[in-house]
């Protein structure tokens, strides 16, 4: 692994999108926790395998199909490896962080009924939030919402008060993709152990902002999407322990997860197999393994540490503005580059047609997180989220727009 | 650019806010959201003896060209036929649809003629229904209170959601 | 639409993959029921988007956003008008056939139970067995088997026996992975309207292979994968009748398809989005697309006469072999170039194994359908699946390797 | 090419298939699937007094390679004592993953010789499992014995199932 000194211009030359300045303007993406941007050796990777290797896996016995599967194992390993897990079937790929969240709702869900509790929080995205709504709809399961701070952070200090002894699994967030806060885990592992519950954190927005050690965190589950981490649409993992995996049934069926029938009832092959059935998304795993492996090649301190910059210059910009409140944390301890505020007197939504006409793409609304909207009585926010490859022209672009903005609506 | 649908008279339709706030006595209420923004449009409505409009009233959560639609439809419906308000709904689709209609969407529809401001948001798919969507509210409101008449009942409704 | 004259030699210049000879070898790929390869304007258009166009959907407010929408949007207006559909919003986007078929299965089977009967066969894939075994389990919903002829095809004759006044859905194959037997769809839709029953059809060998005209068949559901029809992994299609979709609840919660909140109860957006819960798979859906109108571009019965001339020349070719016999329909009538077969005395995989070395692509073994391999007491079968690029040098290292192969394992 | 895994030696193997059949009277019996190519392997084994392996039987349903497998592993295991089977299944699976192993792969596990002719089959991945599902009965099938000695039961198991 060669570690590469960092230089944001240098690693926007490997994505076209900045070269083809879609829209005729130089382009300042800071819609990252929407969807990220992809390199070229991602395509690139993407392009060989469906060029020369596509082929189903499972086992094919001719050389197209032995590299297929080749390829979707290695990709397996490279994932585990990037997350520090050291058993590959512990990977179950998934066609995104909802699927996944979904996947496990079912699978651990078919256990639980109405003397059971489910403790999930307000400032979850509603891919973390509604598969647990269904599931307390469907089973009786009932649900405990950790609370919020008024900052936006879980707030963990609650967490033995909510995590009872009737409590089977706390899912939350890993990083909320509104306010940007990181949640502070152990406190949370510890409550849960405390009763024997598992933990599944919701990783979608932690993955691209550097390294997610899974046995240091000490939780159980662990979900993320590729789309966020410079990978393909149309994939994602669900990761767990392999002993868990193992006692957990499979929601869905279908080929390639069957080890044969006893009758007419099917037997189920063991993780990561039962839980992935049908034709994996092959190309799209691979393409997920070649973004891991680009983004390994970086030193995870000099991404956080490029972020973190553009963050303060982001936030103290956004402070010398009268009209603009800050929904997060101010401060700059456990947060990302993920910064979303409002505007008084003006509406998330066109305080971004307005950037985006400038070519300062950012999202506004209520970013899947209605819940938390209603609590905070805010009809939506805007928000500017970054990557490893934004740099200061990007912050200076939106201040400047905001500035635009704000006399064009005036 | 994306300034060109921010110009004075959206932004003056969206200040003056003609029928904003509630309604006494409205005898058709409702309420529609977006989902895709989280904005939201209620609107009342208010009907005379001979059934046309004698009031549209409003309470918008949304953006500029929301609140801007909603204003104009406020004034552009004093004194209609119900009916007008699909129509003229149906040729603002038009004009935002299709770029190449001339200045006179509206020639059949002259109070409507404010909605000519809106042509620029043509270009911006993703807009299109924050303009619409005091005008899909109106029309559920004025069914509502069509209902109403037809039951005979021309009492007010009181506040009652959708 | 331009019709293009048809020339297999000609659109296999379009896959990189047989320039490409994989091994050293030229490819006689053949294993095309399993997946098919890409044409090089499916790679562009992926290429082109992931380049250029990559946004998250769901009314984003940039003009990447607003290009990412357009591009997902039209990708569903395209397959609607390839199935001859008129209205989109019945194209439900999923991450395959298996996906498609599980979420029939949770969306309809919620409203099931002991009382209603679902009738299956054991010709399917088990993609479409497993997910209503599963249903069965879960709600004791009855499965009935329509019976499978002797030669492999379902036997709609008997549809009127087995679907009785308690069936609420026939979940059956339109044309079988392993016979290529292509169902007769109007009598088994008579039985179904005679009961009040719905149909569902798993097209997944059908779309390659010409036009379906969902209409036409008559039928309320259907599905398909995309990579077996020259698109990317990781997409597939769920059809449904609107009325009938609309009044399904989703399965899965997630982003993308709630509608506000009544409290803390989610309100679901209707179809499609109700169903595609989360980030979709929005580069895979404009490879589909891309994929199909690649396939429009060419004259279907051409494509179905080229196909129909090699099937002929391989069963002509695979009756001289004495040991060699057919698993599925030997005429011509409603048939797909999908043929499977048995060597006496010698296992699937040796045979499989060997063609591989000699550069043919088979499959070999129980093809996902072990309860049809249970009843015909087979281990196993070869098969060979034809695409519109294959010709006659194909079909003919297919008939000398296999002279080969015996001779090896003699 | 593939051609050169179906060499003389390996037919020859499957050829006569030693131990190929049920065992009369099996103390230990298990049955291991291949679920991705359908193959199945049925292993029967008998102990003598001094724990040692008097026999070995199987039932194969699968390719060549592994009928092959059984029958050497058949021949090779006579006598042996049922520990010397994990051992020798470990230096297959060094030989089908490293190519480099030199021909002494067996020196210590001399009546396993035979094995050597499984080397071409390193270059397929998908087919060691048909190589080793054998063995995996095999083992299986012996820890059942030996279960069934330490219950002080030496009786035979009529065809249990594993
Ligand atoms: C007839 C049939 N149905 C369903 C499937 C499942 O498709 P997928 O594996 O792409 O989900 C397949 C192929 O695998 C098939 O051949
Ligand atoms: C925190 C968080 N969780 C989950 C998701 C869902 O991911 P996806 O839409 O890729 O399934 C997202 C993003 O959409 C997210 O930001």
């Amino acid at each position: 692994m060669t570690v590469m000194t960092f230089d944001a211009r240098t690693i926007r030359r490997q994505f076209p999108v900045f070269a083809g300045r879609p829209g005729g303007l130089p382009l300042h993406y800071l819609d990252n926790a929407a969807m990220a941007q992809m390199p070229r050796p991602v395509i690139e990777a993407l392009v060989a395998h469906d060029s020369l290797s596509r082929a189903n896996v499972h086992r094919g016995l001719h050389p197209l199909a032995e590299r297929a599967d080749r390829a979707y194992d290695a990709a397996r390993t490279t994932i585990a490896r990037h997350l520090h897990v050291a058993d590959p079937t512990e990977i179950v790929f998934t066609s995104g962080a909802t699927a996944s969240v979904n996947l496990l709702a079912q699978a651990f869900g078919a256990g639980l009924g109405p003397d059971d509790e489910i403790v999930v929080s307000r400032l979850d995205h509603h891919s973390n939030l509604v598969p647990w709504l269904l599931l307390a709809k469907n089973r009786g399961v009932r649900l405990r919402f950790l609370p919020v701070t008024a900052d936006g952070r879980l707030d963990v200090g609650k967490a033995p008060d909510i995590i009872g002894p009737r409590c089977r699994l706390v899912a939350v967030t890993h990083a909320s993709n509104v306010t940007g806060a990181v949640t502070a885990v152990a406190p949370l592992v510890a409550a849960a152990r405390a009763v024997g519950a598992k933990v599944l954190l919701d990783g979608a927005q932690m993955l691209p902002h550097g390294s997610v050690d899974l046995p240091k965190l000490g939780v159980d589950f662990y979900c993320f999407s590729g789309h966020k981490v410079f990978a393909p649409t149309g994939i994602g993992v669900l990761w767990g322990r392999r002993e868990l995996l193992s006692a957990l049934p499979p929601p869905m069926g279908g080929g390639g997860m069957i080890a044969g029938f006893d009758g007419d009832e099917p037997v189920f092959l063991d993780t990561p197999q039962r839980f992935e059935a049908g034709t994996p998304p092959v190309t799209q795993a691979i393409g997920l393994a070649a973004a891991l492996t680009w983004l390994d090649e970086f030193d995870h301190h000099d991404i956080a540490a490029h972020e973190r910059r553009l963050t303060e210059d982001l936030l103290d910009g956004l402070a010398s503005f009268p009209g603009v409140t800050i929904v997060g944390p101010r401060d700059m301890e456990r947060r990302l580059p993920v910064v979303s505020f409002t505007v008084a007197g003006a509406h998330p939504h066109d305080i971004c047609q307005i950037l985006g006409g400038r070519g300062v793409a950012l999202r506004g609304g209520a970013l899947c997180a209605q819940p938390l909207m209603n609590d905070l009585d805010l009809p939506g926010v805007v928000r500017a989220s970054l990557a490893l490859y934004n740099d200061e022209a990007d912050v200076a672009a939106l201040l400047s727009g905001l500035t635009h903005a704000i006399k064009v609506l005036a | 650019m994306s300034d060109d649908i921010y110009h004075a008279k959206i932004k003056a339709l969206a200040q003056v806010a003609h029928g904003a706030g509630p309604l006494a006595e409205p005898q058709g209420r409702a309420v529609i959201d977006n989902p895709l923004c989280g904005d939201r449009a209620s609107v009342s409505v208010a009907l005379a003896e001979d059934g046309t409009i004698a009031a549209l009233a409003h309470e918008i959560r949304g953006c500029l060209l929301c609140r801007a639609s909603a204003s104009a439809l406020a004034e552009a419906a004093q004194g209609l036929a119900p009916e007008r308000i699909a129509e003229a709904r149906r040729a603002l689709e038009h004009l935002l649809r299709d770029p190449e209609t001339t200045g006179d969407t509206f020639a059949a529809q002259p109070t409507f003629t404010d909605f000519e401001a809106f042509r620029p948001v043509h270009r911006h798919k993703s807009r299109h229904d924050c303009v619409l969507l005091p005008f899909r509210a109106t029309e559920k409101a004025l069914a509502e209170a069509a209902r109403q008449r037809g039951l005979g009942r021309n009492d007010p409704v009181a506040g009652a959601p959708s």
